[in-house]
Parts: structure tokens; sequence; C-alpha cells
């Protein structure tokens, strides 16, 4: 495949869809497929067969269109018109009324905030496209990156532009992207390898996942651009085995584009060759860490080690290694296209460009956003996600998963940035957002994540393994009504030992959640505490206290 | 089980340079491809250590050999930490000998300890530890959990409740008997450490009877049978001799 | 000079530390020009005084009952000794705690009596003595503590220089003087 | 020189497996697919889960001796991932999902009831061998919490008395 050849096959898909006059788009990721959009697809499909529509009308299976919550959802592409909530039933009624006035009982406001407020840069193919199809994605420009960086710019020229655009790390802790891989650019050694880290591992996110299942080879041409930019020949892809649509969806994409030669040996004519292979992770977050998670692709038992010395010099099979999250490789072709001005241009000085949430919890709109860097915490939790349901009162939003932190009302003016978050003792984390309201108790919530580090800890470290339970035991006995006066003193003083301490990141961040907890809501523990009651009415005494 | 660069093998081709630096204000002056452990140690500056054995490979997870670097924020382990020109290393600040109680007080807390009732009673090192760091009592709560021993093999018993998961028997029956019998199952609290497909000891097909893993061992958790209470003593000098005999780099002697 | 007062008492434990007490031999009689005993298994008082200078209390709270002993006597001590292992880290036994009680009791009276004896598991619970916690458990888990004294037994040696640095005014420091298992 | 190729042993103590066993299939293909090098253990591993439903020992065993990884590293990789399991599973596998979303949306109550009515536990199989019941620690489906999977498919909104009405179908009583 040469340019021109990309350049064709975009053509003849455009005039192609063009030649439908209706296209109705279903989605089919993971959300809506489980309250039944497989069977509302297929019904569709059958209805306009047996209307003989189908030379003007068509319609798409396409990934994640956000609003998870109003599920099964269905877009009509040319007429702008959203239904949320469709049943099989409702089928004839939407056929019918194509071209005229819209059903009124299924529409789901598009000029609401949760759509209007979005920038979507990642996002910008889910729910437009088929992502079972590698044309669609061409036709939105996409292997465009990829051919420009090949072809006309210098591995050098591509890292220059990524470290222009300020793109950090999207997967927790915000490692400036182009600094990452200048240094494995830099590293010796002819073998290097390229790894997207797709081990979604936060309790609460799920924006791998849709992206993965919307959208695949945008992540595919990001790898293949790092690969080109870093020297490397050979990517994996380290997905959980939990994601199954994901897993199946990212094969498919390969297998495609492997035919079509974006994928392989002298890709658009050039020297550069790149292939990208799949591993599935298997139910272990600690191998998020990338010692861990290259230890796993070797099959060993994902067990993070002593950095240094850092992947980017001694990673897989002892090669230098690049790791990066799928969010980052996703923003990374659109930043090629468009320049890393154009990129920095988004978000905030110290965060550029655009984060992918997903809302979650208490919220009326749980589902799939993206947002400009900095955005207030207020305008995602009231204007996008609408608030809170049933009238109740905000209490806390989670971010960062069990390494991040909860962040009280008191905040929530602030901009959604790296160094803010961090500032307030949480973290960006993945991008999972989980709304609470006065129902959950915080003590629960901090008990909660702790739990989830005792079960996902290594256990190499002595701090980490032992620690973690120690802290469960002291939150179960507050939970419980049963602590001692002592306890909240060793409670911190733990806090601080696992933070100080610990080999790897799940180890030191793994107390956030209780700090935070305890810095914020400091009333939820002493009510526990003194007058053995839960503020939120959300704990049974003495329960599962081991 | 490769987990860390091995280290470089010094010779001419390969020169290694020679680093100045302070370890507790004193100027010591070392390769740059030896640990700052060890450096330390032979100055005669003891840094307290569970899961290191010279001959065996590092892991760097009993954290009880950190240190702190001055302009740096993070503890480092000594273990794997190597020195720069110029770096300044204190080993024994207020702050990490506080941490080192936790850390050795936790490992008391984690499984059954019973030093009274011991075969290694007097002679390990997790209760010599405690003894160096001056620790009279455990803060933290006793866990208590319940574990086995397992007598089934003819010489050597395990007890797991004496186990602080430092894995030297993992390493010194993968590295230097090359049986890779030892491994660790499970994770976080529920690691133990296994023999073959987690069967009694005394079934394993691979393992040579060699005892290494008992010598090594710094608890009474592995232990010769027939040793009563402070009884048995581990004899380990064999260690270094074999590393360096099976990482040689001539593989034979001329004939 | 006024003679210090002193309590010791044995509560889940041998009393081995007791004897090592009764090991420091000769000192015993120039120990006992300085210091008044008054309670003790080893002099007769079946009432805990209402005030004592020091304390030396051995064994692991194991029962209800210990555990209203240890609060009474950390209300009426001055200076609490948490003497020899049991104690301070609950030992021997403690080596119950990994198994239910009425377990732990059927294994001790009725499977390994000689000869075995006829005791159904029911008659184990005796109304007389008191009823086992669920687990013995360090005295310093249930009142504060001011001395940690090591050992099963604390070497006598140990013992005479807690007592000389307590005659003396000092507060001992025990580092290196015993240890864990001693 | 003996021939290092071949384990010593290995196909003939596993012979009557790999002959008969047609489940063997799919794992003998992916071994091959990674012409039997040790890196591929972990995706070995799911084959067996995939084909067998849990880890059988004889199959660990050989496993071990086709890829040349030691028994115990074999058993440590199979029990430090979540994913495999060495029991036999329950003719029916329900899944409830204790992610944030879901937790703070009352996953952690469904699990309360399906003890307390059903008497399961979670990473066990009811003694009837009908149903297990596992706990994912996220399915992903935030937006549908609490969320659970019955015998691979996803169900969103949960509550007690529907999952208590699922797993007593499927073992034969009515609540």
């Amino acid at each position: 495949m040469n340019i021109e050849d990309l350049h064709q096959i975009a053509r003849i898909e455009k005039s192609k869809q063009e030649g439908f006059q209706h296209q109705i788009h279903v989605c089919v990721a993971a959300g809506c497929l489980s309250c039944g959009s497989g069977q509302l697809k297929e019904a569709l499909e059958k209805e306009i067969a047996r209307r003989g529509l189908d030379t003007w009308c068509r319609v798409k299976g396409v990934g994640c269109l956000g609003l998870c919550t109003a599920g099964p959802l269905l877009s009509l592409e040319t007429a702008g018109i959203f239904y949320q909530g469709v049943k099989v039933s409702d089928v004839s009624d939407i056929l019918e009324a194509l071209g005229g006035a819209p059903v009124e009982r299924l529409i789901c406001p598009v000029n609401s905030a949760f759509f209007r407020r979005q920038v979507r840069i990642v996002l910008e193919n889910c729910g437009r496209i088929d992502p079972e199809r590698i044309e669609e994605y061409m036709a939105e420009s996409g292997y465009g990156g990829l051919a420009l960086a090949v072809s006309q710019m210098s591995p050098t020229e591509v890292i220059e532009e990524v470290s222009r655009s300020g793109l950090r790390g999207r997967g927790g802790a915000g490692f400036p992207t182009g600094l990452k891989w200048t240094s494995v650019a830099k590293a010796s050694g002819l073998t290097k390898f390229v790894i997207c880290n797709a081990d979604e591992g936060d309790p609460g996110a799920f924006m791998d996942r849709s992206v993965l299942e919307s959208d695949p080879h945008r992540v595919i041409e990001g790898m293949a651009i790092a690969g080109y930019a870093t020297g490397a020949s050979q990517g994996y892809i380290y997905v959980r085995a939990e994601y199954p649509l994901a897993v199946k969806r990212v094969r498919l994409a390969l297998f495609q584009a492997e035919r079509m030669g974006v994928l392989g040996n002298n890709i658009f004519n050039t020297s550069f060759s790149f292939n990208i292979k799949v591993r599935l992770g298997a139910g272990a977050f600690v191998c998020g860490e990338e010692t861990a998670l290259i230890a796993s692709i070797e099959g060993r038992m994902g067990r993070p080690r002593p950095r240094p010395p850092f992947p980017a010099e001694f990673g897989l099979w002892e090669h230098p290694t690049l790791i990066n999250n799928v969010e980052t490789f996703a923003n990374v072709p659109p930043l090629i296209r468009k320049g890393g001005r154009w990129f920095a241009g988004l978000g905030t000085e110290k965060s550029k460009g655009t984060k992918v949430f997903a809302l979650a919890g208490k919220i009326m709109n749980t589902g799939l956003i993206e947002v400009p860097m900095g955005t207030s915490l207020r305008d995602i939790v009231f204007d996008i996600g609408g608030g809170i349901p049933r009238g109740k009162e905000f209490k806390a939003v989670q971010t960062g998963g069990p390494s991040g932190g909860c962040i009280p009302g008191q905040f929530l003016d602030m901009p959604v940035d790296y160094d803010s978050l961090a500032k307030v003792g949480s973290i960006m984390g993945s991008g999972g957002m989980i709304v609470m309201d006065e129902s959950s108790c915080m003590v629960d919530v901090a008990r909660f994540f702790m739990e989830f580090c005792m079960s996902e800890s290594c256990g190499k470290c002595a701090p980490c393994r032992v620690g973690t339970r120690q802290i469960y035991d002291i939150l179960c006995r507050i939970t419980g009504n049963l602590s001692g006066p002592d306890d909240l003193a060793m409670l911190e003083d733990l806090c601080d030992l696992m933070k100080s301490t610990s080999l790897c990141g799940l180890g030191q961040s793994a107390p956030n959640p209780v700090l935070t907890t305890l810095r914020y809501f400091r009333d939820d523990y002493l009510s526990h505490i003194h007058d053995k009651r839960c503020l939120a009415g959300a704990c049974k005494a003495a329960r599962e206290v081991a | 089980m490769k987990i860390h660069p091995r280290k470089n093998v010094r010779s001419d081709l390969n020169p290694s340079r020679l680093l100045t630096f302070r370890i507790d204000e004193r100027v010591v002056s070392a390769h740059e491809d030896e640990s700052i452990l060890s450096v330390a140690r032979q100055n005669g500056i003891s840094i307290p250590t569970l899961c290191h054995l010279d001959g065996l490979s590092e892991r760097g997870a009993c954290r009880l050999c950190i240190v702190e670097v001055k302009g740096v924020a993070r503890l480092l382990p000594s273990c794997v930490t190597f020195p720069r020109q110029d770096m300044e290393i204190i080993t024994a600040s207020e702050r990490v000998v506080s941490y080192r109680k936790k850390i050795l007080e936790l490992l008391f807390t984690e499984r059954n300890h019973v030093c009274a009732v011991c075969v290694s009673n007097g002679h390990c090192e997790l209760q010599n530890l405690a003894v160096e760091l001056g620790i009279s009592h455990v803060r933290y709560p006793y866990l208590y959990p319940r574990l086995a021993v397992d007598a089934s093999h003819s010489r050597f018993s395990v007890d797991h409740n004496r186990c602080v998961l430092c894995l030297r028997c993992v390493r010194v029956c993968d590295e230097i008997e090359g049986a890779h019998t030892w491994d660790i199952m499970g994770r976080g609290i529920t690691s133990r450490v296994i023999t073959d497909l987690n069967q009694p000891w005394g079934s394993s097909e691979t393992c040579t009877g060699c005892g290494k893993c008992v010598q090594v061992c710094p608890t009474g958790a592995l232990s010769e049978k027939g040793k009563s209470v402070a009884e048995m003593i581990k004899r380990r000098q064999f260690l270094p001799y074999l590393q360096m005999m099976r990482g040689r780099q001539d593989e034979s002697w001329p004939k | 000079m006024a003679k210090i007062t002193l309590a010791t008492i044995w509560l889940d434990s041998c009393s081995g530390c007791h004897m090592s007490f009764l090991d420091i031999d000769e000192f015993l009689i120039d120990l006992a020009g300085q210091v008044e005993i008054l309670f003790s298994p080893l002099v007769d008082t079946k009432s805990f005084p209402d005030h004592v200078d020091v304390s030396l209390v051995e064994g692991a709270v194991g029962s209800e009952s210990d555990r209203e002993k240890v609060l009474t006597i950390r209300d009426r001590s001055g200076i609490l000794v948490s003497f020899g292992d049991c104690a301070v880290t609950a030992n021997v036994p403690g080596m119950r705690n990994r198994y239910p009680v009425a377990d732990v009791l059927a294994r001790a009276y009725a499977e390994n009596a000689c000869p075995a004896a006829a005791i159904s598991r029911d008659t184990l619970f005796f109304q007389e003595v008191p009823a086992l916690c669920p687990q013995a458990r360090p005295v310093h888990e249930f009142v504060p503590v001011d001395i940690f004294l090591t050992g099963c037994p604390p070497p006598p040696e140990a013992i005479l220089y807690l007592f000389s640095e307590l005659l003396a005014g000092r507060r001992p420091n025990m580092n290196g003087r015993t240890r864990f298992g001693a | 020189m003996k021939d290092q190729g071949a384990p010593p042993e290995a196909s003939v103590q596993v012979s009557s497996k790999s002959v008969e066993d047609r489940r063997l299939r799919l794992v003998n293909r992916t071994m091959q697919l990674y012409r039997n090098e040790a890196h591929a253990l972990i995706e070995t591993l799911h084959a067996v889960q995939e084909s067998f439903g849990y880890l059988e020992e004889d199959v660990l065993k050989y496993v071990a001796r086709t890829l040349r990884v030691p028994l115990s590293r074999v058993y440590a990789v199979a029990t430090f991932y979540h994913s495999f399991s060495l029991k036999p599973p329950g003719e029916h596998t329900c899944v409830i999902c204790m992610g944030t979303a879901c937790y703070i949306g009352g996953s952690g109550a469904i699990l309360d009831a399906l003890r307390e009515g059903e008497g399961i536990v979670s990473g066990e199989t009811t003694s009837d061998g009908k149903v297990s019941l596992l706990v994912a620690r996220c399915l992903g489906s935030c937006g549908l919490a609490p969320a659970g999977v019955f015998d691979g498919e996803v169900t969103g909104k949960l509550d007690s008395e529907h999952v208590l009405e699922r797993i007593g179908r499927w073992r034969g009583h009515e609540h």
C-alpha cells in the first residue's frame, strides 16, 4: 500500500456512504450490548430488508455513543437525531419516521450539555464509524498520520512534534510522552519494543475499553507511529481478558491492518516495518505497573521490580521498551496530522489536550465523556453529568481509582488537570470519575479501596503485603464500630509507612483513598469511633470484621 | 529467575569507573557497579537486610535496607541502588530507622513467630534484627494466620508460620542448585512458598535433597529434622563460592 | 529511703518468668530490703492493693477475667511492666489463636487425655473457671504498658537490671539485655 | 548426547491424554503458535482454562513439560492471576461486579443477599455443583451499575431479588 492507495480507499468509502440517504448508527459497545443493542440491530436490518429500504438506508454498528445510562442508543447521522432506550418493538416506528418528524418519545436531547460541552479528539470516531471495518477508519483520515510520519518526517521530527504538543501520559502519572519517547529512541540496542498498556484495572474506569471497542485502529496507528519514532519494530497490546469484545475487535483490526499493509514490512513503501501482537492479561491490577506488565508478557507472575533500570533502557526481554496507555496512543494520530501546536492549543498550561473520563456512580448521566483539560469539576459533575439523582446531596467525587482520592465539594470549582488533582491529594489516574452522594460513608469507601489493594497487592514487598492488610483491618474495625482509641493514629502511621517504603506505585499510592478521606471527611471517621454511629447510615455495625 | 540486570563482569574490555562518594559522612570509593549496600558493608557500616544474601540475585523486596540519599525525596533500597559520583548517603537517619522498625514489626505480625519454641531461637536473622533495631514489642495487632507445617520430606521440614517470604529458598534452588523446586503461590498477604505443584515436599519429583534452601533460610521456616528448640544453626559459607564457580566465564578449567 | 511497693501477677502463662525472678538468687535478699511486695503469687494476699509503684504482669490476656485484672492493675499501678514474652507477644498461649476455642479445649482435655477420657465436648465448658476469650492477646493491646521485658523467660540478669534501675529512679532501657524467646 | 528436544517422559505420561482428549487441541495449538517457548505460559493457561473450564493438574504438568517451565513456576503463575481457577466450575456461573460504581450502587448488598439466601460465598461453587459465584473487579459496565454476568451474558441494573430469582431457577427452586 502506498499513500495514494490510502486516499483512494478513503474516497471510495466516502462516496459509498454518501450513497445512503439515511444511516442508522446502533451502539454496539459493551454497555449497550448488555441492554440488547445486538438484537435491536438485527431487528432493524431485517425490517429494512423486508420493507426493501436497503438501497437508501443502512444500519451500522458503531462504538460507544457516550451516554451509557440511556442505552441502547441509536443515532441518525444525517438528521442528527439521538434515540435512547430503544427496544425491538420501536423498530417500525423509527423506520416510518425516517425523513419525517422524529419519534418524540425516544428522543435524547443532543443539544444538552452532555453532548454540547465535549471536545472530542480521542473519541472523534466513537459512535461514528464501524469499528470492525478498517475502510471507515481510513475514510476519517485514519492512518494518514502514520503515512505522514513515515514518508515525510524523520523519527526525531516525530518526537519533536509529540514534545511540542505537551502530551502527557494518560495512564495516571502524567509523565511527558515526548520525554519517554526520547529516552527509548536514545537507548542503545537494535531490538526495541512498543507496548500498549490496555490493562485497565481501576474499578470504575472503562475509557480504554470503549476506545478499543469503538476505534481500535486509532490505537494501532498511534503505536506504529511510536514504533517509527523510537526505532521499534514489534509492538504488544496487553489487554484485559475481562474485555472479550475489545480483544475480539483489536484482533480483527490487526488482521485488517496487516492485510491492508499498514502493518507489516515496508509500510507505505518505506524501510519501516512494524508488527503488533495481542497479549491477554489474566486478572492482576498490579500488571498496570510497567515492570509487572513486562513480567506478565514474558509469561511470569506480574511482580514489579525496583526501578531503575527503567523499561526505556531495560524492558521487555531486557531490551529498551516504550510503554504508553491506550488513550495516550489514541491521541497520537491526530496530533501528527494536525501538528503539536494545534494540540497544545487545547487544555491548560501544564496539561494539554483533552481527557476522557468515565462518569459513574450517583450521577444522572453515566457514560463516557471527553473534555478539555482544565474543565472544572462542577461543570463535569453538574453540567455534563446532570447532577445527582433523586435530589440527594453531592458528597465527593473519586478520581484515580484505588491510587486516587476522594475530592469534597469545596474543590468543585477546581480545574481538572494533573497538577490541581495532585494538590488536593488525588491523581488524574486513567480517568475513572465516581460521584458519591450523602448516602456513602467515606470510611466504607476507603475500606472498599483498601480491600481492593490488599487483594491486588503482589506480596513482594513487606510494607504493602502486610500494610494493606493491617490498614484494612483497622478500617473494618472502624466501620464496624469496634475501633480502639489508638486506631486512628495507627492508621495514619501505616499509611505514611506504605507511602514512603513500598516498592512500586501500587503500594506507594494505596493509602491515598484513606488519606484523602481522613483529610476531608474526618467527621465520618470520628462519628464511627466516638459515637459508634455511621453518619451516612451506610455501614452495618460489626460487619465482616476479621 | 532474572529480575535484574546481571552485573557486568569487569575486565580490561569492560572497564568500570571508580567513584568517590560519601556514606554517613565518610568518604568512600567503589566501582560504579557495586551496590551501596555492598560498599557500606565493605566499609564496616552495617545496614539491616533480610531478603539480601551474598551469592544470590537481588530482590529489593524486604525494604529494610532503605537509605536516604541527599537531594532525593524517596528512600532507596541500598541493595539495588548504585552509587554516583559525590552522592551523599545516610544509612541510619531517624526517619529510616523508624521505618525499618515498623516494617520489621509488620513482619512479626504477619505469621506466627513464636521464638520461644523455634528451632532457630538464638540463630535467627529476624530475631537478631529485632534486637539490633531495639524492638521491645510489636505495636500492630498480630494476625495469627492458620498455616501448615509440612514434614513430609525425609530430612527437612517447612513451617510456614515462620516464613518471612524473603524467597532466598526459591532463588538458591533456581540460581545455584538449578532445580527450581521452590516458588511462591498466590499473591499479597496469602502468598506462600511451595514445592512443585503445591504438593508435599516429600513427594516432590524435582527436589534433589541438597538442602541449600534450608541453609539460606533466615528463620526457622526451613529446618533439618531432628533439631529441637534453638538447635538449628545454618551454615551457608558455600554460597559465594558456588556462585563464583557457576558464574565463571571460562566454563572449564584447563585439563 | 522509702521502699518501693511491688505487685506481680501471672495471667495466661506458665509462671516461668516468676521462676526466673527467683533465680536472681542472693540478690533477692538485697531486694527484699528495698522493695515491699504487696501482691503476688509469692505472698498471701487476696485482693489487689489500691496503689503500687511497680507491677510486673506475666502472661497473655486469655480470658475475660484476665482482661478485668489487667485493667485494674493499670489503674492502680505507677509503672506497669509487661513481664516476659507471653505478656509482650502472647507467645505460647497465642498459639491457640488460630483455632476456635472449642477445638482447643477438645484437643487438650478430650482427644489427648490419657487414658482417653469419655468426655463429651459439651462438658468441657466448665462454669467454675473463667471462660477463654477467642484469642490470647498481648497486654499492651488492652492497657498502656511502660516497660517491656521480653524473653521466655527474661534472663535473671535482665530482671535484676530492671530493678536496680527502677530503684535508682531511672527508666530502664532494656535494649540488648534480652530478646524475644531469650 | 541425549536429545534435548523432547523433554523426557513427556510423551509417555500424557500420551493417553494428548491422543484422546480433544480438549487439548486448543492448548497444543497455542503452545505451537509460540514455538513452545516459556513465555507462552500465560497464553497457554488461558487456553487450558477455556477448553477445560479450569486448570486440571495433569494438564498443568503437561504444559510444564512442553514449555519447559518448572512445575512450581506453573503453579505460581496459575495462582497469581485471578483469571485462572484450579477447581472445576459449577454448571452455571454468576459473576457480580464489585467495581467502584457497582459497589456504590449496592453490589455488596447483592452478595450479602446471596450469602444469606443461597448460602453461596464468592469464589465458591454450591454443594449441588450447580452454580459458581465469582466477583469481578470491574466489568467496565459502570454505566449499568450494579452489573453482573450470568453464564456469559452481561446484565445491568441488578437488584438482590432479581439475582436470587435467577440463581434459584438454576438450582431448580423458587424464592
